[in-house]
């Protein structure tokens, strides 16, 4: 009791979290509202989701589409405490050579499956008026070997997110058709944590967000200090400053409390959510069990759901961002 | 009263049997060979004995005592091979026979002192003392067999079972072997079966030799009967029968 | 009567060997319930029912994509793929193995070099199997190769230059000569130990075909273990898992009796 | 003279052995600069000196971050995984594969289990490990200790019950009990098969090692490993894999030097 | 000219010396027989005559060829075990004596129908017949043994040589390998050498008995010097020796 647990895993928008750990930040805020928080990074961004769905974690950094299929869709009411970016170019779709989309057709695509690297694709298809069934394969893929895969003949085309994408795109032939600046805030990068948890807890809730503000405060100001910070998250990341901001052009960071409130509570989420959830339905990632694509409620910050209102579990809020944006940490 | 006593012993395998209606009795002290062609049932008619095997019908008693459920110590054996511990040193070989039957498999402090000094005087004895910290892997297959029957003796059996103990050697060993049994005896008189291949060496060492074979034949079914025990010679005396021949032979 | 002298009859020793799976399946649904009553949406530990549901589900009903049942694809996938690995580890062992268990000279030459490469460990060298083998099945098939190759091609260059001198030599005095020797002396001893080894080696093979097929694959059952992590289907993992331990049971027997058929003269008098 | 008796001399079976070895550092070079050439920025197959540099700077430089060298961090790690995984493993071998092989009552509950558990391939049910044992320490050894302990198990029963049947019967005349026939007979003998076991386990473990690593670590070898596969970092790759086999290696050789000392009765002669 | 000839023969292993000069010429169609102690060399002169092992100095010829450098089909060999192979049924245990010569090892069509018929000829004449479609292991040790010089015969040696053929026979089937041995040498006249441990065994059945013994002896260093024929009786005529003992026994 009064000690919690977040995971992350390395993503440009999720860098931060290292740093507050690795710089006493955490530690400050923490004791300030008297929890006790431990930070730990996982190597594989699947793992640490299914960690928290299974209650090892109580919080843990995902994008909507995740928190809505994997927690959501397992019954772990999840609250989106921090909205903290969403990505603008940060996943891509990059093909060899030249072309459009529509040459596609017929071509397969190596990417993580039912990740939001899918989602991308499917978005793009659409765009083009094509459908999954028109390629030759979505050839499951680890991002871990993402860049060796692309160094292969047998690939053709990718879908993947930073930093590999900036390591891909920096290869002499390749082409990005669609990125994620194409759909803009449809891949929100979030903190989320066990609803249940964040009610019984409220000092946990403003120790990380207190947190966070006074990283993304820091890292924004182009002094000195901000410099070192974004430093080190390159570093953590495997890559040197230069590198890491231009991960960060490709990010839309709500660099301010005020900003991350105003999207939240925004109708593109609204819009957003039951579209994520109409694709998850279509590829059964939301389980054998589910009945239709709105079998999981999403509740907005305004009270309005979508989805099953019966089955809320996963929610948007902006009652401590708020805080940190009226001051009040 | 004899010492051990077998009363109408069956023994089958399966619904294959073995060894038939066999009744013997021995007197302590005497030593008893076992002859009989290979198959057919001596060394079974020594587990028995060593109530490694319980008979399908019948008993085994040894001095009196109710029949045995497993081997014990006051039986002692020495087979044909894997007799001693390859893993422990010559004199912990010997040493084994006073050890392995305390609670934990060891002795301490005065007691282990004792006992290993019985043992270096058992190994002087039977003439292995220069080889006492060796494993026995590095000894003849004479000296092991020597070994194993010196271990058997310390641990003080009612009676001694041999398994074709000089089966396995060179017929020159074989004399010497038979006369380091012959000193023991003299020293240490001891009741002893001794399962041979060697009809000579049974005649030459035993005070009686019981032999094993077939009663009954069905030619079309050679394993439909048993053996049992058609001779028992009184081997003191030249080899006159002890008993005549136990049944007719009905080949 | 001591322990070790007592021996459980027929009735008592079936059921002492039920007893440890029925443990484990008790155990299995008492945390479940348990985490079910908790959340009953809970997807760690789904409820024997469930179990069953996703089992039929997965072993009838076909993709709504693809029109087939993946399950059984999957399990052609995988079982080709294992097939071809051992199979292709299987003849180099024989052909290396025989060499350098036969002929002094190879032996020299190739011994240090396979127990080198018998230490490094394969997961590692992925990427740069991608590179040489592509993304396809033949980089999965390699990989399998080169996990269980080594082990194999040791276990039977050993087992060969166990063969007994006498034999050899007697061959010799027959007019044989090197290739006769290894083909009809060396080579049909060495089989029944060769499917000894392929047994002992299915175990890694199964290791390394769910590591290649969740790094890069459209079809296996290793892709779809990893696949469905994503969304923590247990119900489906766990049919997956005992699919495959079937699978690697039967094989195992299948070996076995393949062994004690072909060659009847190598197996223990009983 | 027929090829199986020639033998070669000490100077050719010197340059035989190194030549495979020589043949695969000349590829490696060979490819390393064809593809150095297309592309200078390559990073699959870097140059051996790029290697070497990549090799000091791991053993020297420290980590910016936490002022510690990585490589020493990394490696301690690994090894106290292995070596707790292995160990409990060979714990479990040694208690329950005695039992197994030594009483029938515990045989006759034990082998079916284990053999039946042997089967499952632990890689998948990782998610469920992490759940159960945490995503500390515990889970990674779990792993080890799952993936190896049915075989050893198995095998060390199937060892202690071959244990002739007369050294048995001769300690029972000796007036030992169970409990003394386990631990004065069958368990030192059942040693340095143990040890044989360990070392035909340590290859399966540094998989499960690395897998687990992989997944859920902050530091070791095969956390790096992983780590910087994403950069397709191969230089680092490459000395790490080097490193493991050569650690590999080192272990193998460790434990055979140690069965031959504390063992020497179980030497076969020469 | 004398068949086999053997010239002052050394054989060391590493530096230590195993056979030395070791001298003896053996007509055609003689059978003869090495005795002596225990690994004082005797299976080491074997090899020597099967050109398994070349010696450190001296040579080995065979009806005046020059020294050969690897066993062939002139020489033909039973060992005390591991004589035949396992893995091929009795039939074609004999088979192999013609097929291994082969190119790949295997006839066919009529040339392996011919081979097949005189193997069955074979077979029956040592008495194997009704077992041809069996493998060796269902074979008592005895049968197999017959087996093995079977085979070797089939190939039609020069010599034959025996390393302890009967060892690991019980006596009884030991008696009658004697009888199978000299009703084949009776029909096929062949030379013979044959190691054994048995005294006995080898005046029953030689012609000539070659003992190997050491000449010299240290007794701070046994294994200083090597072994060499010591005596070399003529056993047709009651053990008259063939010639005197070679050297004086420095014991
Ligand atoms: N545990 C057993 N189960 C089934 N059959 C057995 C068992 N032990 C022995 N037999 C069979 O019982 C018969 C007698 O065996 P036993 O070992 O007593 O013969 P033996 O007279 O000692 O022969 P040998 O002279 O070859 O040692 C043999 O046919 C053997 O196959
Ligand atoms: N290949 C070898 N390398 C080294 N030493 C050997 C080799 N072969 C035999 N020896 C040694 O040479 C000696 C003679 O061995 P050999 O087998 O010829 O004796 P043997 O007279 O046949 O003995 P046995 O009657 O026991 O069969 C032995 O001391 C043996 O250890
Ligand atoms: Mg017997
Ligand atoms: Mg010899």
């Amino acid at each position: 009791e009064g000690s919690f647990r977040i995971g992350w895993s390395i993503y440009a928008g999720w860098m931060p979290w290292g740093y507050i750990e690795d710089s006493g930040i955490m530690d400050r805020w923490a004791e300030k509202y008297g929890v006790d928080v431990e930070i730990v990074q996982f190597n594989d961004y699947v793992e640490s989701i299914n960690q928290y769905t299974a209650g090892a974690f109580d919080g843990v950094t995902v994008t909507n589409m995740d928190a809505l299929s994997i927690p959501a869709g397992g019954g772990v009411d999840t609250t989106a405490l921090i909205i903290g970016d969403y990505s603008n170019g940060n996943d891509a779709l990059i093909v060899k050579g030249g072309g459009t989309i529509a040459d596609l057709a017929g071509k397969p695509v190596n990417l993580v499956e039912l990740s939001v690297s899918h989602y991308l694709l499917a978005r793009a298809l659409d765009s083009a008026g094509l459908a999954e069934s028109d390629l030759a394969a979505v050839v499951n893929t680890s991002d871990a070997d993402m860049i060796a895969a692309w160094a292969t003949a047998d690939v053709e085309a990718v879908v993947t997110w930073n930093p590999l994408v900036a390591a891909i795109d920096a290869e002499p032939d390749s082409t990005i058709l669609f990125d994620s600046a194409d759909i803009p805030g449809e891949i929100i990068d979030m903190l989320a944590v066990n609803t249940e948890t964040l009610a019984a807890n409220p000092a946990l809730g403003k120790a990380l967000v207190g947190a966070w503000y006074e990283t993304m405060a820091l890292m924004s100001s182009d002094s000195e200090e901000g410099r070192a910070a974004r430093t080190a998250m390159a570093e953590a990341s495997g890559t040197d400053l230069a590198g890491y901001d231009a991960q960060l052009a490709a990010t839309r960071m709500f660099w301010t409390p005020a900003d991350a409130v105003a999207f939240a509570a925004s109708d593109e989420v609204k819009a957003t959510m039951p579209a994520v959830a109409a694709f998850l339905y279509d590829k059964g990632i939301l389980g054998v069990g589910a009945p239709s694509a709105d079998f999981v409620g999403v509740a907005y910050p305004d009270g309005s759901v979508t989805g099953d209102p019966a089955n809320v579990k996963l929610r948007f809020s902006t009652e401590f961002m708020q805080m940190a944006a009226d001051g009040a940490l | 009263m004899s010492f051990v006593s077998v009363r109408n012993v069956f023994q089958s395998y399966g619904d294959r049997p073995i060894l038939e209606r066999v009744s013997v009795e021995v007197e302590e002290g005497c030593f008893v060979s076992i002859v009989g062609a290979s198959g057919c049932g001596k060394s079974t008619f020594l587990r028995l004995l060593l109530a490694q095997e319980t008979p399908s019908r019948g008993e085994v008693s040894i001095a009196g005592q109710p029949p045995a459920r497993e081997p014990g110590r006051d039986r002692g054996v020495v087979f044909q091979k894997y007799s001693v511990f390859p893993h422990l040193t010559i004199r912990d070989n010997i040493l084994a026979a006073e050890e392995l039957s305390a609670r934990w498999g060891r002795l301490w402090g005065r007691a282990r002192r004792a006992a290993r000094e019985r043992a270096d005087a058992a190994l002087a004895r039977v003439g292995l003392a220069h080889v006492a910290d060796q494993y026995p892997a590095a000894l003849s297959g004479g000296m092991q067999q020597r070994l194993a029957i010196a271990q058997a003796l310390q641990a003080r059996p009612r009676i001694l079972l041999l398994d074709e103990p000089f089966g396995a050697l060179d017929p020159g060993t074989r004399l010497s072997m038979h006369d380091f049994l012959t000193e023991l005896r003299a020293e240490t008189p001891m009741t002893v079966f001794m399962v041979t291949h060697d009809l000579s060496e049974g005649f030459k060492l035993a005070d009686r030799v019981l032999v094993f074979d077939k009663t009954r034949w069905d030619p079309d079914a050679p394993e439909r009967w048993g053996a049992t025990i058609t001779y028992d010679f009184d081997a003191r005396h030249g080899g006159i029968p002890f008993q005549s021949a136990r049944a007719p032979h009905a080949a | 009567m001591r322990w070790i002298n007592r021996r459980p009859g027929r009735p008592l020793a079936v059921a002492l060997a039920l007893a440890p799976f029925a443990l484990a399946a008790l155990a299995y649904v008492a945390g479940s319930e348990a985490r079910l009553a908790a959340n009953p949406a809970d997807k760690l530990l789904p409820a024997p029912s469930t179990l069953w549901d996703a089992a039929m589900a997965a072993l009838t009903e076909a993709d709504r994509r693809s029109g087939e049942i993946l399950f059984w694809n999957d399990t052609f996938a995988s079982l080709t793929r294992l097939a071809l690995g051992v199979g292709i580890a299987a003849a180099l062992a024989l052909t290396l193995g025989l060499a350098a268990g036969l002929l002094p000279l190879a032996g020299a030459g190739l011994s240090p070099f396979v127990a080198a490469v018998s230490m490094a460990p394969p997961l590692a060298l992925l990427p740069i199997l991608f590179i040489v083998f592509g993304l396809g099945e033949v980089s999965k098939v390699a990989l399998i190769v080169i996990g269980t190759a080594p082990f194999m091609i040791r276990d039977m260059a050993g087992r060969v230059a166990e063969t007994p001198v006498e034999q050899i030599v007697k061959a010799e005095t027959l007019g044989a000569s090197s290739l006769v020797i290894a083909l009809r002396v060396a080579l049909p001893q060495a089989m029944p130990r060769l499917i000894q080894a392929v047994r002992l080696s299915l175990g890694p093979a199964w290791l390394f075909l769910i590591a290649a097929e969740a790094i890069a694959a459209t079809e296996g059952l290793g892709y779809r273990i990893f696949l469905v992590r994503r969304y923590l289907a247990m119900d489906v993992i766990l049919v997956y898992v005992a699919w495959i331990t079937i699978l690697a049971a039967l094989l195992d027997l299948a070996l076995r009796r393949l062994s004690a058929r072909a060659f009847p003269w190598a197996e223990p008098a009983r």
